[in-house]
């Protein structure tokens, strides 16, 4: 479905914007974050904006984007990896349209591509921080950290290098602090699986893990659900997880001490706003991470509340560094599965 | 007598587009038994649906005791008092003679089932009205005869005055069938009024007070049993005159082409079925198996025909052993077989007469041009095969379902005969069908055996084998208790004392029928 | 290996086996009530995702939890009844009427959270209850034992405990007598009167009521807010449990256990390093091997026809 | 028997006349431009020859996975592995599109045939567990569809897997390996003759030569096949042989001619569409390939309202789940078709 309709073909001044997303909003974290996005340019620029799911059925993307493109509108945004390739094959044909790419690049070599803009995201470095707190956490004597096992839970929608490199960060994070640290980590197999997700997650409170890190979208929500049941700590994904549970459940809102958040929202006001100032660089990609304030470590009131002062001062200087570019995290982008396997198996409990 | 019942101007057209009554009137007075009689296909079963609101009639009018009815459902009818007993057995196999009596009405207590409660029932009903069976065995597990009592109870059960016997004694030996008519006579005196459906005039004029004449889906005329010569029905019933009685001139076996030896099959409960069984098949002769249903003939046909595997004896067929031979391997020996269930195992009735007529020689090379099927060659051949056995449909692409019963039959004959078979397994080949298309398939019998092929006919109608078998053996419990070399000696009355194991041959009698 | 054990002989693997069982062992009987009927139910997986979407939004605007429970039933009977119209009043093929009603709910569901919640994918704006866990007494005090079979939510209980509640009411009532002749043999009960298609629109509902409240625990109970597709292929399973478990109450519900334990251990065994892929089989693969093992040990008819095709 | 299909097409219209009231009462509840959203939902396929290029697109795997349903349902074989089958078909076919140097045309050629090889496999399994132990080919089809998804994921994940993706995708197919297009601005490929091929070759199998003989034989009446000779457990084993292999060249093609690397993340449920489609087009080849476009046409018809208008593309799930059932009806109208027969065996003098 739509959100606005544009205003009649040229015209007006007023700046035409649309969002195709690839598969349906009310993920809770990604699309939502996108679609919050173009509410912001909608507000703040007085833009016209409109937003179209597109679904699941992946042949249906290119047809959709072609429409889009045979009409009026100034920018048009796609996000993620698989519509890269649906936009290179789509954007030459139409050198007048001008696009954005979120959370995937398209290929620059060639000059084929002037008329897009990608934005890359460093996740890795926001699970860092995660990686780091929850190795602090499990070893620390908290009320709910078990510390004779040093043992921190992931739990994974599907097993793809944008989750992957959350968990390689989160990997690194945890080594920083505690050299010998066990990661459980778990793959839903989708993103909408809650209970399973939640089954897993279980498992692993089981298997003595007691703080458990979840990237799997509405999958996830099952492992918040499960720390609630075996009162055990969470760390939340894409949008700020705690915030989300503060009203409607503060029970399970008290375990979960911080989320790792993708601003897609900021990152396409940032690149309108650039656009509307002509700085927008056209035909390049950016790689967005915590020093643009597109990945973001929720520092809430449950993170100031239960996380020890001594910890979130040692988070902080991590931060620093990684946005001075003291320390640099690993990612898992273009890493093949047998190294990537190495690292997962290094820590696998 | 007061007229209890009247269908007036009773029209009824199948959602296939069959016209199965056409303005049938029909009526009967009370305390009678009324026979109904007609061809296959005549009409009617149907009527008798109508009747017990199973099938709702396009046009007509239902009467009972002057008052008309509306019959939209057998819950209808049964409340008016008509009971009907169908000419397949509506019974559920796994459930107890008790449950099954009482299904549909059944006691309770404190809203659970009461199951002695229902065999009680059970009991007194059936000494009630004499008709004897177990309450708490498994209807699965209880013969033929038994389970037509059930059924007949069912009906009774439910308060039927009017009980509607749609072909009976189709499945019975002529002592159940006695027993049956025992029976009938003793609910006829109790006030019951009985509808009885026969294509056995002999039976009809036994018992019968007055019959009704079914042809083409009309009544063609109602009459007094004693007004009508049983000849005098069956030519109304087709038509035409025909004659009943088979020509045919004395049998002269030669080799043997069916030998069995030694035979045992034990079921897969466990239980013996066929015990050491032993005898021959000539070319040239019909060798009848007589016996009570259940007696050991339905598996030694599907051992002969490779339908059933795990035996223990020797089989062979014209010298070879069929031990390792499939179905089809059977076949190529050249064996034809008129399986018994011409619904489950001799048509596809959702194929056409085409389709149905070519299965046991689809992939003849004749029939075949490259990889394709040669339609024009099947055509051809289709056309002539329908000709030849007088099959009535409009087209051979017509589905069989679409037949009537008699001419389903030919379908099944005419597949199993075109062939020239050495060795024909013909298995109740005339069950339930009309007096003409019966005949006609007698004297196919008796042709086939005329020209050399030797024939095994197994069949529970005891005219039918005394008059086509030139010798015959009797079947009890699995085992052959009698050889009769030669019919003109045998007697119905000694033959059904055979058939329920009130007599037996010496060994070196019964020995004779394995000729080799 | 040690690690394999050290999961599966624990108090927290035996809970974990009951509790993913619950929504299976619900669609498993709603399976075998309409099977027993004679009634091929494949739109289980529809009727309960639309139950636990509807159990949701009951008790999100009613802020009563039996209310979403009633709710939940409701969705799933309304559902049950769409199948059962269209194939016993107009005759559509059972098995494409069930795979057209799991094609309504997937998308349905989503349609109606849409306009509901102003979502596609999660509830989560609804404020849905949860039902409540029960701890037994005196069980709960035994060590293990207590651990395993005390304190699960209380849907669970009533999971176990409709197994006997069917089969008392198919062995013992005269209804499940009715159920059980029509499908066995439905002309033998239409014979004497039983209304056939009464029997099984009757059984098709009870087989909504039962999905409604798998759909009920799934949304209200396992987790706590209704996700597109969340009943995530259990219907599936739960019609080769109830294949598996031949028809009877009893037979269902071990396989269903059996089922219950493979995904318990295939949850568990991912945080161990077999790859994911594999580990997610086991469910599935144990199923098949049920199948094996339990089906039918008689051999089909003509195997004879394998050793040689002709003379 | 004119009538009889006279009636069928009928049938078939009001269903769909129904259903697509039924589109617009539920439209004129949730739009606010109920009348364009109709209007897209009908017209909006033939809009363009793209749009009308994308029906085309998506019937061709309906095609296949309609014939693959459907000759396993005339085999009365109730085998939904499909699913499976066409999901595997794509991932063999993209090991051979990427790991083999081949010229063109030969090359989708063995990538398409060692997709069918695979897809018959799968289907095959179930017919194996069938005759060997009875084990009902209806639940372990269910099942294998699971276990050849995580099967291909897996072989996808750690085999094929393009590293410098940013989804688990495998490696690019080699150009050679692909489909071509047919029409330009559309992306009709090459597919379509297959697809065609399919359909007359299964349609010359099925009522043409002995083996389809025997299979519709075994279909109708098992019992009735075993006693005349047929032996039914070859035609068990083939006819699910056969579907699987349908389906797998459905996947290949599928993937050759749409894709340029696999890129599967779930079932692409075609399979569930087969038994749709199957069901619709009563298991008869011929008609296989109008029910598969009807469905696209639906389908398409649905994305471009929700791409235009306010209505949510989900809405057409519903509307689609009651047309399909109501085609599918043998029931409905049955009493109008009464009538219609008691009025022909009038006319042809039946009844007096
Ligand atoms: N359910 C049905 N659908 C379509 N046609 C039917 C149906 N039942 C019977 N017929 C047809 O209606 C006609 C009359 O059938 P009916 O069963 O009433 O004959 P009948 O006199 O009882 O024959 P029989 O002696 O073989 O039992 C036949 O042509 C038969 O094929
Ligand atoms: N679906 C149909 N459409 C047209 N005609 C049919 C159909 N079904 C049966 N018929 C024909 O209607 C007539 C009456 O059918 P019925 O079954 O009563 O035959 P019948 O005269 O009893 O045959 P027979 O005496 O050989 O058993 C037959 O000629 C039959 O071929
Ligand atoms: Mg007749
Ligand atoms: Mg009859």
């Amino acid at each position: 479905g739509e959100k606005d309709k544009p205003s009649g073909k040229g015209g007006d001044d007023t700046l035409k914007v649309v969002l195709l997303v690839n598969g349906n909003l009310g993920d809770k974290s990604f699309f939502d974050s996108a679609n919050e996005g173009m509410e912001m340019i909608k507000k703040e620029f007085g833009a016209t904006t409109k937003v179209i799911e597109m679904g699941d059925d992946d042949t249906k993307w290119q047809p959709t984007l072609i429409d889009i493109s045979e009409e009026d509108w100034d920018v048009i945004i796609v996000g993620t990896w698989q519509m890269k390739e649906v936009l290179e094959a789509v954007a030459p044909d139409y050198p007048g349209n001008k696009y954005i790419l979120f959370d995937s690049s398209v290929d620059y070599e060639g000059d084929k591509y002037s008329n897009i803009y990608s934005i890359l995201y460093k996740q890795n470095e926001g699970s860092f921080l995660a990686g780091a707190l929850a190795a602090r956490i499990t070893t620390s004597d908290l009320p709910k950290a078990d510390n004779s096992k040093k043992i921190i839970g992931f739990l994974g929608g599907m097993d793809v290098p944008v989750i992957n490199d959350f968990l390689v960060g989160y990997i690194e994070g945890a080594q920083y602090i505690e050299p010998d640290i066990k990661v459980a980590t778990s793959y839903v197999g989708d993103f909408f699986n809650a209970a399973k997700g939640k089954e897993m997650v279980l498992a692993q409170y089981n298997l003595g893990s007691d703080i458990v890190f979840n990237v799997a979208g509405q999958a996830g929500l099952g492992a918040l659900d499960a720390a609630k049941e075996k009162d055990r700590y969470a760390i939340g994904v894409d949008s700020d997880q705690a915030m989300l549970f503060k009203d409607s459940d503060p029970d399970k809102a008290n375990l979960i001490l911080t989320s790792v958040l993708k601003r897609v929202d900021m990152s396409l006001y940032r690149a309108i706003d650039l656009e509307l100032k002509g700085e927008l660089k056209w035909g390049e990609a950016e790689e967005l991470g915590l020093k643009e304030e597109s990945i973001g470590f929720a520092k809430n009131e449950f993170y100031e509340k239960l996380v020890p002062e001594d910890i979130r001062k040692e988070i902080d200087d991590l931060e620093k560094d990684i946005i001075d570019g003291k320390i640099e995290v690993t990612s898992a982008m273009g890493m093949d599965t047998d190294e990537l396997n190495k690292i997962r198996n290094s820590v696998k409990p | 007598m007061e007229e209890i019942i009247r269908m007036e101007g009773i029209t009824k057209v199948y959602p296939n587009g069959v016209v199965a009554n056409n303005q049938v009137d029909f009526s009967i007075t009370e305390g009678e038994i009324h026979a109904l009689v007609g061809e296959n296909g005549a009409g009617k079963s149907t009527l008798m649906k109508v009747l017990f609101g199973q099938e709702q009639s396009e046009e007509g009018k239902i009467f009972i005791r002057g008052r008309e009815v509306k019959l939209t459902s057998s819950q209808n009818a049964i409340e008016h008092g008509i009971g009907m007993v169908h000419q397949h057995f509506m019974l559920v196999p796994s459930l107890t003679v008790a449950e099954n009596l009482v299904l549909g009405k059944e006691p309770t207590k404190g809203g659970f089932l009461d199951f002695d409660k229902a065999v009680e029932i059970t009991k007194e009903l059936s000494e009630q009205y004499n008709l004897i069976v177990e309450p708490e065995a498994k209807v699965e597990d209880i013969p033929v005869g038994k389970k037509q009592k059930v059924e007949i109870l069912k009906a009774l059960c439910r308060g039927a005055k009017i009980l509607i016997l749609d072909e009976p004694t189709a499945v019975l030996t002529p002592q159940e069938t006695s027993e049956l008519f025992r029976e009938l006579i003793e609910l006829k005196n109790k006030g019951h009024t009985i509808i009885f459906i026969s294509h056995k005039l002999n039976e009809v004029k036994e018992i019968c007070d007055r019959v009704t004449i079914m042809r083409r889906g009309k009544n063609v005329g109602v009459f007094h049993i004693d007004e009508i010569s049983t000849e005098e029905i069956s030519n109304l019933m087709m038509g035409k005159e025909m004659s009943l009685d088979i020509q045919k001139k004395k049998a002269e076996p030669k080799e043997p082409v069916l030998s069995v030896d030694g035979l045992s099959y034990f079921n897969v409960v466990g239980r013996q079925v066929l015990k050491d069984v032993s005898f021959c098949v000539r070319a040239g002769e019909i060798l009848g198996v007589a016996g009570v249903e259940g007696n050991g003939q339905k598996e030694l046909v599907e051992i002969i025909t490779g339908l059933q595997v795990d035996y223990r004896g020797t089989i062979n067929i014209l010298d070879r052993n069929i031990d390792k031979l499939s179905i089809k391997g059977i076949r190529g020996l050249g064996v034809g077989h008129i399986p018994e269930d011409r619904m489950t195992y001799g048509v596809a009735e959702l194929a056409s007469v085409e389709e149905n007529l070519i299965s046991n020689r689809y992939d003849d090379s004749n029939f075949q041009n490259k990889l394709l099927m040669d339609t024009d060659t099947i055509d051809s051949w289709t056309a002539k095969t329908i000709d030849e056995y007088i099959i009535k449909t409009d087209s051979s692409k017509r589905l069989v379902k679409m037949l009537s019963g008699g001419n389903i039959q030919k379908v099944v004959v005419a597949r199993e005969l075109s062939t020239d078979p050495k060795l024909l397994i013909a298995h109740q080949p005339t069950r339930g069908i009309d007096v003409g298309a019966a005949n006609f398939i007698h004297r196919k019998l008796v042709d086939m055996r005329d020209t050399g092929a030797a024939i095994l006919l197994v069949s529970a109608d005891l005219n039918e084998i005394m008059d086509l078998s030139d010798s015959l053996i009797v079947m009890y419990e699995g085992e052959i208790v009698a050889y009769f070399e030669d019919m003109s000696k045998v007697t119905e009355e000694e033959l059904g004392l055979y058939m329920l194991g009130l007599k037996r041959q010496s060994e070196d009698e019964i020995g004779r029928c394995f000729h080799a | 290996m040690g690690n394999l054990a050290s999961i599966i002989f624990t108090a927290e693997f035996g809970y974990a086996i009951l509790r993913v069982t619950t929504p299976i062992l619900f669609a498993a009987m709603a399976a075998l009530i309409s099977d027993r009927a004679g009634v091929i139910n494949i739109g289980l997986e529809g009727i309960m995702l639309m139950g636990a979407l509807t159990g949701v939004i009951g008790s999100a605007f009613s802020g009563s939890l039996w209310i979403g429970l009633i709710s939940a039933i409701l969705g799933g009977v309304l559902m049950a009844m769409l199948l059962a119209y269209f194939s016993l009043y107009l005759k559509t093929d059972i098995i494409l009427g069930g795979v057209a009603l799991n094609l309504m709910s997937s998308g349905g569901t989503i349609f109606i959270l849409y306009l509901v919640a102003h979502d596609k994918g999660i509830s989560s704006s609804l404020k849905s209850g949860v039902f409540p866990q029960v701890d037994i007494p005196l069980i709960k005090d035994i060590p293990v034992v207590g651990e395993i079979f005390s304190g699960h939510n209380i849907l669970t209980y009533i999971a176990f405990l409709s197994v006997l509640v069917i089969y008392i009411f198919l062995y013992k009532t005269p209804l499940g007598l009715r159920i059980r002749a029509v499908g066995e043999n439905k002309d033998a009960a239409a014979s004497v009167g039983i209304n056939v298609r009464r029997i099984q629109f009757l059984a098709l509902v009870l087989s909504g009521v039962l999905a409604g409240f798998g759909g009920a625990y799934m949304s209200m109970g396992y987790v706590s807010w209704f996700s597109r597709n969340m009943t995530a292929g259990r219907g599936f399973i739960a019609l080769a449990a109830e294949a598996m478990g031949r028809g009877t109450p009893l037979g269902t519900m071990l396989t269903s256990l059996l089922f219950g334990f493979a995904d318990a251990l295939s949850n568990s065994l991912q945080s161990l390093r077999v790859p994911a892929e594999f580990v997610q089989m086991i469910p599935y693969i144990a199923t098949i091997l049920g199948l094996v093992v339990y089906s039918n040990q008689q051999k089909p008819k003509k195997v004879k026809g394998e050793m040689e095709e002709s003379v | 028997m004119h009538s009889e299909s006279k009636f069928e097409v009928i049938r078939t219209l009001v269903a769909i006349l129904i259903a697509l009231l039924l589109a617009f009462i539920i439209i004129l509840f949730v739009s606010q431009e109920p009348i364009t959203a109709f209007l897209k939902l009908i017209t909006g396929p033939f809009s363009s020859l793209r749009h009308f290029g994308n029906i085309i697109e998506t019937a061709i795997p309906l095609i296949f996975t309609g014939l693959s349903i459907s000759v396993m349902f005339q085999a009365n074989q109730f085998n939904l592995a499909a699913e499976g089958a066409f999901f595997i078909g794509g991932v063999v076919a993209t090991i051979a599109a990427i790991h083999f140097n081949l010229p063109p045309v030969i090359h989708p050629l063995v990538a398409i045939v060692l997709g069918a090889v695979a897809g018959g496999i799968v289907c095959l399994i179930s017919a194996l567990l069938k005759v060997k132990w009875n084990a009902s080919e209806l639940v372990s089809s269910l099942m294998l569809n699971y276990i050849f998804f995580l099967l291909g994921i897996y072989i996808i994940n750690y085999f094929l897997r393009d590293p410098n993706a940013g989804a688990m995708v495998s490696y690019q197919f080699k150009d050679n390996a692909m489909l071509s297009r047919l029409i330009p601005r559309t992306r009709i490929h090459t597919g379509l003759f297959i697809a065609a091929l399919c359909i007359v070759l299964m349609y010359l199998f099925l009522y043409r030569t002995k083996w389809g003989y025997a299979l519709r034989m075994t279909g109708l009446n098992q019992s009735f096949a075993e006693y005349s000779g047929i032996n039914t457990v070859k035609v068990i084993i083939y006819s699910q042989l056969l579907g699987g292999i349908t389906a797998g060249i459905g996947g290949a093609t599928e993937i050759l001619g749409m894709y340029n690397r696999f890129q599967w993340q779930a079932l692409p449920q075609y399979g569930f569409d087969g038994v749709i489609v199957a069901i619709i087009a009563r298991n008869n080849p011929v008609f296989i390939p109008i029910a598969a476009f009807f469905l696209a046409y639906l389908r398409i018809g649905a994305d471009i309202m929700s791409r235009y208008t306010d209505v949510q593309n989900e809405m057409v799930a519903v509307i689609q789940a009651v047309m399909i059932m109501l085609i599918a009806a043998q029931g409905f109208l049955a009493k109008y078709r009464h009538k219609m027969i008691v009025k022909g065996a009038k006319q042809h003098g039946k009844l007096s």
